[in-house]
C-alpha cells in the first residue's frame, strides 16, 4: 500500500515536553553581587580603572581592555534613572509578571552601565525615560537579581 | 581568491503551522526539488561529500537535532557539520569548505519550526543567564521592542512609516508563493493593532513560522556541472556585539556595520549605494528594516526613518521577497534571504523579478536586539 | 572507639532512625546489608518496608539482602560524610555491592537526612585549650566548673588565670561558677542551635555561682568545629536549581502516522526503499543509503529473531520524576521475520524470560489491551514456543 | 579532493582542569579561562584573532545560543564568530572548521572554543534527548549498551575479552594519573583486574561503571593560523594535514544479520587511501582515540587502524599501546578519565599537538613524535579522524 500525502490522514500530532532539571551556579561574582542584594539591599558594580567605567552586573573581565575587574568592586545608590522601557503586553512561563508590566533599563547612580529591572507603581503610560526611580528590596529571596524587587518612582 | 557558485537553492512554503510534517518531511521535500532542478547526487566520486546543516537543538527539542536528519540530507556515511546559529553563517562555513580545497561540492541545508514548542519566546528566554537575563523574563521580543524605542528616539521613527514598512511587506509577499503571511493590510490596520510590547505592535512583528532552506554550493571549476547560470558568492563577514543590553548602545548598529564593512571589503564594494542592486535584510519587526538599512550603508546614522517616507526601500529593490515580515522561522532567515538573492540574480524570480540585478546582499541576525550580524555579497 | 573523619561507623547506624524520612519510602520494600571491615566496623542488617525502619546489629556477614555494601570502615564514613567521592569508591571497588545498585542509588537518599557528624559534649570540654583565645581573657581569673549528664557528658573544671587556660578532669568545689545541664543541651547551646537565655529560664540549665561569669565564659574560646563537619566554605556560592521546562507538539508525519496505525492493529509497517529493497522499521521518509523517499509500506514480523541481547542492571532515574525503571530489564535486538538483512529493530523482552533468552531464539510481540496507536500499545516481547 | 589552498598550523592550546566541582565560576568564566590560557600558550592577545568558533550541547546546560551568554568570556566582541555543534564530535568538527576557515584565506587567524559544563544540566536526560521522541526515546534510557561487549566475547572468548578490555581500562588509568588535567585517576594497578572484572558493579551485560566514561565540566580552546603566520607566532606549530567525518542515519539499527561498514573504518580507509598511508600502526607515532569505554575502546583501535582478527587485542597484550609501545593510545587518559562532552572531541587533538610540540607534560611520550592521529566519535557511530604533522613534508604548497 503508498502512503497518501493529499489527504494527510496518516498524519498524526503527538505531544510531548522537554524538561530538564538543572542547577546553575552564579559563580564568585555573581553569588558577591545576589548576596549584596539579599544581605544588605546594597547594589554593587565592578570597575574598570584602565576604561574608567563601572559595570553592573559585575563581569569578571572588561569587554574592551581584557583587564581582571574581579578586586575592584564599588558600592552604587540604590537610586537611579530610567534609560530605556517597554511595557510588556504579552504573558508567558517565563515573564516574571503578569502583562501589562514595565520592564526598564535603569541605571543606578555611579554605574556607566544600566540593567534591565521591572518598574512598579506608575502607570504605563506615565513612564519616561529619564525618570528617577529607586529600588525595592524582595522578602523573599530568589537567589537571582529579583532579591531586588522591582523599582518604583522617586 | 577563488569563486564559490551557489548553483541552485529550493525553498519549503513558510507556514505557521506544519503539523503534518516532521522537519524530516519539509527537508525531504525541499531535497527532492533540487535534485530535479541539479541532478545532484551523492556518489563517493564527484558528488556531494560534504553537507553543512542549520539547526537548533532547543527548538527541534532534540539533543543533536541533525542526527534525526541525516537521512534526509544525505548524510549517511558522508561528511555533515551543523551550525547551530542563524543559517546564513552556514553559507559562510561551506564557502571555506570549498575555498580550503577540502571538497568541491557543498549541500547546505537549514529548517525550523516555531510552531513546535508551546512559545519561540519561551525558547529565546533561555538564551539569557539564569540570574539577570532570564530572571527578568528577557526574551527576544522584549529586548527588541527596547532596541526599537531607542531607534524610534535616535531616527524619529514615526507609526506611520512603521505601518509603511508591513504593508510594503505583504504586497511583495503576496507575489511569493514560499511567503507566510500574505494578506494584505492598510496603514490603518497595522497603526491600531493591539499593542504587543510597546513601542511594536503585533503587526509589526513576524508571524510564527516554519520552514526549510536548501542549497547546492560548488567550486567554480564545478560549478556548470549543476547549473549553467550560477551565483557567485564573493563576501561574507559576520560580528559579535556585547551581550549585557547596558554594554551597548541599542541604536548604534555596531555590530552590522562591521560585518558589512568586512563583507563588502572581500568582494570589493566601495559603495553600497552605487554598487548593490538588491537587499534582503532580516526584518523581525517592523522598526529593523530602516535600521538595518542604516548599518548596511543605505542612508546615514538616524536616517532610516526619512529613507522609508524617499521610498528608499523601493529604489533598493529591498525585500522583495515580502523580508522577514512575510513570515520564516528564526533560525532558517538567512537563507530565506538569500534564496530571493540569489533568484533574482538568476532572472528565475517570476512576479517579482527586478531590473538588473548583478549584485546583491543578504543579511541575517541572531542574539538579542542584533546581537549578532551576518552579511553575504552575491554576484552574477 | 575507632573515629575516622572525627565520626565512628556505629554513630551512622545510631543516627538512623532520627534521620529517617518515613514520607519519602512509602513505596518502598527493600533490606539493605552492610559488611564494615577494619576497627570500629561490623555487620548490620537496615529493612525499609513502606514508610518504616527497622536497623538490626547481625552477628556475622550478611548476604540475602535487596542490595548488600561490603566497605571498610574509613571509606563508609568517608563517604558518607561527604569527605570521600561516591564516584570513584565505587569505580575503584574500595567500595563493592552485591544485588540491586540502584537501591543505593536512587533510594537510599529519601530514605534518609544526610548525616550530620555526632558532637559530643565531652568533645567540646576537651578542646577548650586549644580554642581559647588569651587576647580576649586581659585580667580574667575564673574557675568555670561543667556538670553535664547524660551520653558524652562528665564533670570537668576549666581555669582561665594570667592569659592562660588550664582543663581539669574533676569538678572542683571552689569554681566562680558551675553550670549543670544535660550533655545534649551544652551541644546545642554551644552550636547555635538553642538560645542561651531561653535554656536558663526554661531551667534546662542550671548555674551554681557568679552569672555573669557564665555568659561572659563563651567569648573565651573559638567556636568548636565539629571535626567531621565539612568546614564552612570560604564564601557563600550562590545556585539555583530549576527544570526549564517547553511543552512540544510533535508531528508523526504520514510514515510514523502509518507505523502508529499499524500498531493499533497489532501489525507491523515497514518503509521499502524502491531502489534497493531495503525495509526500515520503524518506518522512515528515505532510504538513507539510495537517497531516495520511500512511499512503498510492506507488513512485517509480527514475529521475530534475537541477534543480541542487552540485560540491563542500572536504570538511571528519570530526570523529572525520580522513578526508577526495574531492574533488571532486557532490550532484545532482533530481525522481524521479512525484513531485509541489515535491518534490526530494538524492543524489551517480556521479564519472565530473562533467564531463558538466547540469541537466534524466535519471539513475539504481545499487545496491550486497549492500543491508541502510540508507543504504548507494544508492551514486549516473549519467547516463541 | 583539490589541492589544499594553505596549510594550518595550531600554535596555542589552552584546558581547564576537568572536574565536577566548578561551583565557583560560571558558564562564560569557565570559557574564559581556558581562552587566557591559550592566548597565553600562543603567546598572542585576542586583537590577534580574526574568528571564533564555539561549540557545546545545548541541552546539557539548557542555554539557547549559549555564544551569546559566553560573548562575556570568548572574547569574540567585535569578531567574525561561528558556532558548530555536533553532538559528541563537536570537538573535532569545531577543529576540522577552524582549519577550513584558515586554509580557505577568509581568517588567518582563528580560535575554537569547546566547552561543558555538565554540573549545570543533567546527563543522562540530556543523551535520552537523542533519540527519537515519537518511538525510541521512550526505549533508551541514556547511551549504555553492551552490544560490543557480548560481541567481542562471542568472538574472543569470554575470558580474554574481559582480561583485555580491563587491561585497556588500567592502561588509560595510569596515563590518567600522569596528566595533572584528567578528571578521574583512581591509580589502579594491573593486580586488580580480576577484582575489578566481578565487583565492579554492572550497568548493562558486561559493561560495568568501571569501564564507563567519567561526566566532567571543563572548556579546551586551540588557536589555529595560517602557515606563513604560524612559523612568525610559535616555534613548533603542529600541521593539520588532513580530516574526515563520517556519519550514519539516525537510527542504531545496525544490529541485523549482516553488519554494515563501521563508520571508524569507513574513515579511516578514506583518509589513509587519499595520504598513502600503508600501514597506520607503523606510520603514526600516537593515537588519541575517543574512546566512551574500555569496551568500545579497544573494539574501535581495530577499525581505526584497519587490522584484523585479534590484531588489536594483541598489541594490547604485547603492550605495544603503552607510552614506551609501538603506538601509544591516549597519553591523556582518554575518555574514561575525562569527558566535557563538548570539549572533549578537542582533547584528542590538542593533546595529540602537544605530544608532537613534545610539551604533554608528564605523559610525554619518550621517542621522537611526528605524526599524530587523533578521533571524534559522537551521535549515532559517528566519526572524525584528523592527521597531525610534526614537520610540513608532505605537501609543497607555495602561498602558505
Amino acid at each position: 500500500m503508498q502512503i497518501s500525502y493529499e489527504d494527510r490522514k496518516d498524519c498524526k500530532v503527538m505531544t510531548g515536553k522537554m524538561a530538564l532539571p538543572n542547577h546553575y551556579f552564579a559563580g564568585r561574582l555573581g553569588s558577591k553581587f545576589i548576596i549584596a542584594l539579599r544581605d544588605e539591599n546594597k547594589i554593587l558594580g565592578v570597575k574598570c580603572e584602565k576604561c574608567d567605567k563601572v559595570f553592573v552586573p559585575p563581569r569578571e573581565y572588561c569587554e574592551r581592555c581584557m583587564s581582571k575587574l574581579d578586586e575592584c568592586w564599588v558600592e552604587l545608590s540604590n537610586e537611579g534613572v530610567i534609560t530605556n522601557y517597554t511595557v510588556v503586553n504579552y504573558n508567558d512561563k517565563h515573564l516574571p509578571r503578569r502583562a501589562p508590566y514595565i520592564l526598564a533599563l535603569i541605571k543606578v547612580d555611579g554605574a556607566d552601565t544600566p540593567f534591565p529591572h521591572i518598574v512598579e507603581g506608575i502607570d504605563a503610560e506615565d513612564v519616561k525615560t529619564g525618570m528617577k526611580v529607586k529600588a525595592v528590596f524582595a522578602e523573599e529571596t530568589t537567589n537571582t537579581i529579583r532579591d531586588l524587587d522591582h523599582f518604583e518612582p522617586v | 581568491m577563488k569563486r564559490v557558485a551557489v548553483c541552485a537553492v529550493a525553498q519549503h512554503k513558510c507556514d505557521s503551522n506544519i503539523w503534518h510534517k516532521r522537519f524530516q518531511g519539509m527537508l525531504l521535500d525541499v531535497l527532492e526539488d533540487i535534485q530535479k532542478q541539479t541532478g545532484m547526487h551523492f556518489s563517493e566520486e564527484g558528488g556531494v561529500r560534504s553537507i553543512v546543516s542549520a539547526s537548533d537543538d532547543v527548538f527541534d527539542a532534540r539533543t543533536i537535532s541533525d542526527n534525526g536528519i541525516t537521512d534526509v540530507i544525505g548524510a549517511h556515511y558522508r561528511e555533515e557539520e551543523k551550525m547551530a546559529q542563524e543559517s546564513l553563517n552556514a553559507l559562510g562555513y561551506a564557502m571555506s569548505i570549498i575555498l580550503s580545497g577540502h571538497e568541491d561540492v557543498v549541500y547546505v541545508a537549514g529548517h525550523c519550526k516555531e510552531s513546535q514548542g508551546e512559545s519561540r519566546n519561551v525558547c529565546t528566554n533561555l538564551s539569557y543567564d539564569p540570574f539577570y537575563g532570564r530572571a527578568m523574563g528577557l526574551d527576544y521580543t522584549n529586548v527588541a521592542a527596547l532596541q526599537a524605542r531607542a531607534y524610534m528616539e535616535k531616527s524619529g521613527l514615526t507609526e506611520e512609516q512603521m505601518a509603511k514598512v508591513v504593508v510594503r511587506a505583504r504586497q511583495w509577499a503576496e507575489k511569493n508563493p514560499y511567503a507566510n503571511a500574505t494578506e494584505q493590510v492598510e496603514l490603518g490596520d497595522v497603526m491600531y493593532s493591539p499593542m504587543l510590547c510597546d513601542p511594536i505592535r503585533t503587526m509589526h512583528a513576524y508571524p510564527v513560522s516554519d520552514g526549510a532552506v536548501v542549497m547546492l554550493l560548488a567550486s567554480e571549476e564545478r560549478a556548470h556541472e549543476f547549473t549553467d547560470n550560477p551565483v557567485w558568492l564573493t563576501g561574507f563577514g559576520s560580528c559579535m556585539d556585547s551581550y549585557f543590553l547596558g554594554d551597548r548602545d541599542l541604536a548604534s548598529n555596531f555590530a552590522l556595520k562591521q560585518a558589512a564593512e568586512r563583507a563588502y571589503k572581500m568582494a570589493g564594494v566601495k559603495d553600497a549605494r552605487k554598487e548593490i542592486d538588491l537587499v534582503e535584510v532580516m526584518d523581525c519587526y517592523a522598526y529593523q528594516q530602516p535600521m538595518w538599512l542604516e548599518g548596511l550603508g543605505f542612508c546615514g546614522d538616524g536616517e532610516g526613518a526619512k529613507f522609508i517616507d524617499e521610498e528608499g526601500p523601493a529604489k533598493y529593490n529591498v525585500n522583495l521577497s515580502g523580508g522577514m515580515l512575510a513570515g520564516n522561522p528564526i533560525m532558517t532567515s538567512g537563507l530565506y534571504r538569500m534564496a530571493e538573492a540569489v533568484l533574482q540574480l538568476k532572472g528565475d524570480a517570476g512576479e517579482r523579478q527586478a531590473a538588473d540585478v548583478n549584485r546583491a546582499i543578504a543579511q541575517s541576525t541572531t542574539g538579542g536586539a542584533g546581537q549578532f550580524h551576518t552579511v553575504v555579497v552575491l554576484e552574477k | 572507639m575507632a573515629e575516622y573523619f572525627g565520626t565512628a561507623v556505629e554513630d551512622i547506624f545510631n543516627t538512623m532512625e532520627e534521620r529517617f524520612l518515613s514520607e519519602g519510602t512509602l513505596d518502598v520494600d527493600v533490606t539493605i546489608g552492610y559488611n564494615i571491615s577494619g576497627e570500629g566496623g561490623g555487620n548490620w542488617k537496615v529493612t525499609i518496608k513502606e514508610g518504616t525502619l527497622k536497623v538490626e546489629d547481625a552477628d556475622g556477614e550478611v548476604t540475602d539482602c535487596t542490595a548488600v555494601l561490603n566497605a571498610n570502615a574509613e571509606t563508609f564514613v568517608g563517604v558518607t560524610l561527604g569527605k570521600l567521592d561516591a564516584g570513584e569508591a565505587f569505580s575503584s571497588g574500595n567500595i563493592k555491592v552485591d544485588g540491586d545498585l540502584t537501591v543505593l542509588v536512587a533510594i537510599l537518599p529519601k530514605a534518609f537526612k544526610p548525616f550530620k557528624p555526632v558532637i559530643k559534649a565531652s568533645a567540646i570540654v576537651e578542646s577548650v585549650e586549644e580554642r581559647f583565645l588569651p587576647e580576649k581573657a586581659e585580667g580574667v581569673d575564673i574557675k568555670i566548673g561543667y556538670d553535664l549528664s547524660g551520653d558524652g557528658g562528665g564533670q570537668w573544671t576549666v581555669v582561665v588565670k594570667d592569659q592562660t587556660c588550664t582543663l581539669k578532669e574533676v569538678l572542683d568545689d571552689d569554681c566562680t561558677v558551675i553550670m549543670r545541664m544535660e550533655a545534649q543541651v551544652f551541644v546545642d547551646l554551644n552550636q547555635g542551635k538553642l538560645d542561651g537565655g531561653t535554656a536558663f529560664s526554661s531551667g534546662q540549665v542550671k548555674v551554681d555561682g557568679d552569672i555573669g561569669v557564665a555568659g561572659q565564659s563563651a567569648s573565651l574560646f573559638e567556636k568548636y568545629v565539629a571535626e567531621g563537619a565539612a568546614e564552612e566554605e570560604g564564601e557563600e556560592l550562590i545556585s539555583l536549581k530549576c527544570v526549564p521546562s517547553i511543552n512540544q507538539r510533535y508531528a508523526t508525519g504520514p510514515t510514523m502516522g502509518k507505523w502508529f496505525d499499524g500498531l493499533k492493529e497489532k501489525k507491523f509497517f515497514a518503509s521499502k526503499c524502491p531502489q534497493c529493497g531495503r525495509t526500515l522499521v520503524p518506518p522512515r521518509e528515505i532510504c538513507a543509503q539510495c537517497r531516495v523517499r520511500c512511499n512503498e509500506f510492506v507488513e512485517v514480523g509480527p514475529d521475530a529473531t534475537v541477534t543480541l541481547i542487552d540485560v540491563v542492571y542500572y536504570a538511571s532515574p528519570d530526570p523529572l520524576t525520580g522513578k526508577i525503571r526495574e531492574t533488571p530489564y532486557t532490550a532484545l535486538f532482533m530481525v522481524l521475520d521479512g525484513v531485509s538483512r541489515d535491518e534490526s529493530f530494538a524492543h524489551d523482552l517480556n521479564p519472565k524470560d530473562i533467564d531463558r533468552i538466547k540469541p537466534g531464539m524466535k519471539v513475539r510481540p504481545v499487545w496491550a489491551e486497549k492500543r491508541m496507536g502510540t508507543y504504548r500499545d507494544l508492551l514486549y516481547f516473549e519467547i516463541a514456543d | 579532493m583539490a589541492k589544499k589552498n594553505r596549510n594550518v598550523g595550531i600554535v596555542g592550546i589552552g584546558q581547564t582542569e576537568y572536574s565536577s566541582h566548578k561551583e565557583h565560576q560560571n558558564q562564560a568564566e569557565m570559557v574564559n579561562e581556558a581562552v587566557r590560557y591559550a592566548l597565553e600558550d600562543a603567546n598572542i592577545t585576542l586583537d590577534d584573532i580574526d574568528c571564533v568558533l564555539h561549540g557545546n550541547m545545548e541541552l546539557f546546560e539548557m542555554v539557547f545560543q549559549p555564544d551569546m551568554w559566553h560573548s562575556l568570556g570568548s572574547g569574540a566582541y567585535g569578531k567574525d564568530q561561528f558556532r558548530i555543534t555536533t553532538g559528541g564530535t563537536t570537538g573535532a568538527s569545531l577543529v576540522c572548521a577552524a582549519d577550513n576557515l584558515v586554509a580557505s584565506g577568509m581568517y588567518d587567524v582563528v580560535m575554537a572554543i569547546g566547552m561543558e559544563k555538565l554540573q549545570e544540566g543533567h546527563t543522562t536526560g540530556g543523551i535520552t534527548n537523542m533519540a527519537d521522541p515519537l518511538w525510541f526515546r521512550h526505549l533508551q534510557t541514556g547511551a549504555l549498551t553492551a552490544t560490543t561487549a557480548t560481541m567481542m566475547m562471542d568472538e574472543f572468548g569470554e575470558e580474554r575479552a574481559k582480561k583485555a578490555a580491563m587491561k585497556y581500562r588500567i592502561l588509560m588509568d595510569k596515563h590518567a594519573c600522569l596528566n595533572p588535567r584528567a578528571h578521574r585517576r583512581f591509580g589502579l594497578e594491573y593486580e586488580q583486574a580480576d577484582d575489578l572484572m566481578n565487583t565492579s558493579p554492572q550497568l548493562v551485560g558486561e559493561l560495568r561503571l568501571i569501564h564507563m566514561c567519567s561526566q566532567s565540566d571543563g572548556a579546551c580552546v586551540m588557536i589555529f593560523a595560517s602557515e606563513k603566520k604560524a612559523k612568525k607566532m610559535c616555534k613548533t606549530p603542529v600541521w593539520i594535514r588532513d580530516h574526515i567525518t563520517v556519519h550514519r542515519e539516525e537510527t542504531f539499527n545496525n544490529f541485523g544479520i549482516e553488519m554494515p561498514e563501521m563508520t571508524h573504518h569507513y574513515a579511516a580507509r578514506k583518509l589513509f587511501e587519499r595520504n598513502g598511508i600503508k600501514d597506520p600502526v607503523e606510520y603514526f607515532d600516537v593515537f588519541e582515540m575517543y574512546d566512551p569505554s574500555a569496551w568500545w575502546g579497544l573494539d574501535w583501535a581495530r577499525e581505526f587502524l584497519l587490522l584484523k582478527d585479534d590484531e588489536h587485542i594483541k598489541l594490547l597484550e604485547d603492550g605495544e599501546f603503552d607510552l614506551d609501545g609501538k603506538l601509544p593510545i591516549n597519553p591523556s587518559g582518554g575518555v574514561t578519565a575525562s569527558n566535557p562532552i563538548g570539549a572533549t572531541a578537542m582533547l584528542r587533538p590538542a593533546e595529540a599537538a602537544m605530544q608532537l610540540r613534545g610539551d604533554a607534560g608528564p605523559q610525554q611520550i619518550k621517542k621522537k613524535v611526528k605524526h599524530a592521529l587523533a578521533s571524534g566519535f559522537g551521535g549515532t557511530l559517528w566519526s572524525v579522524l584528523m592527521m597531525l604533522e610534526k614537520d610540513l613534508d608532505w605537501q609543497e604548497v607555495e602561498n602558505g
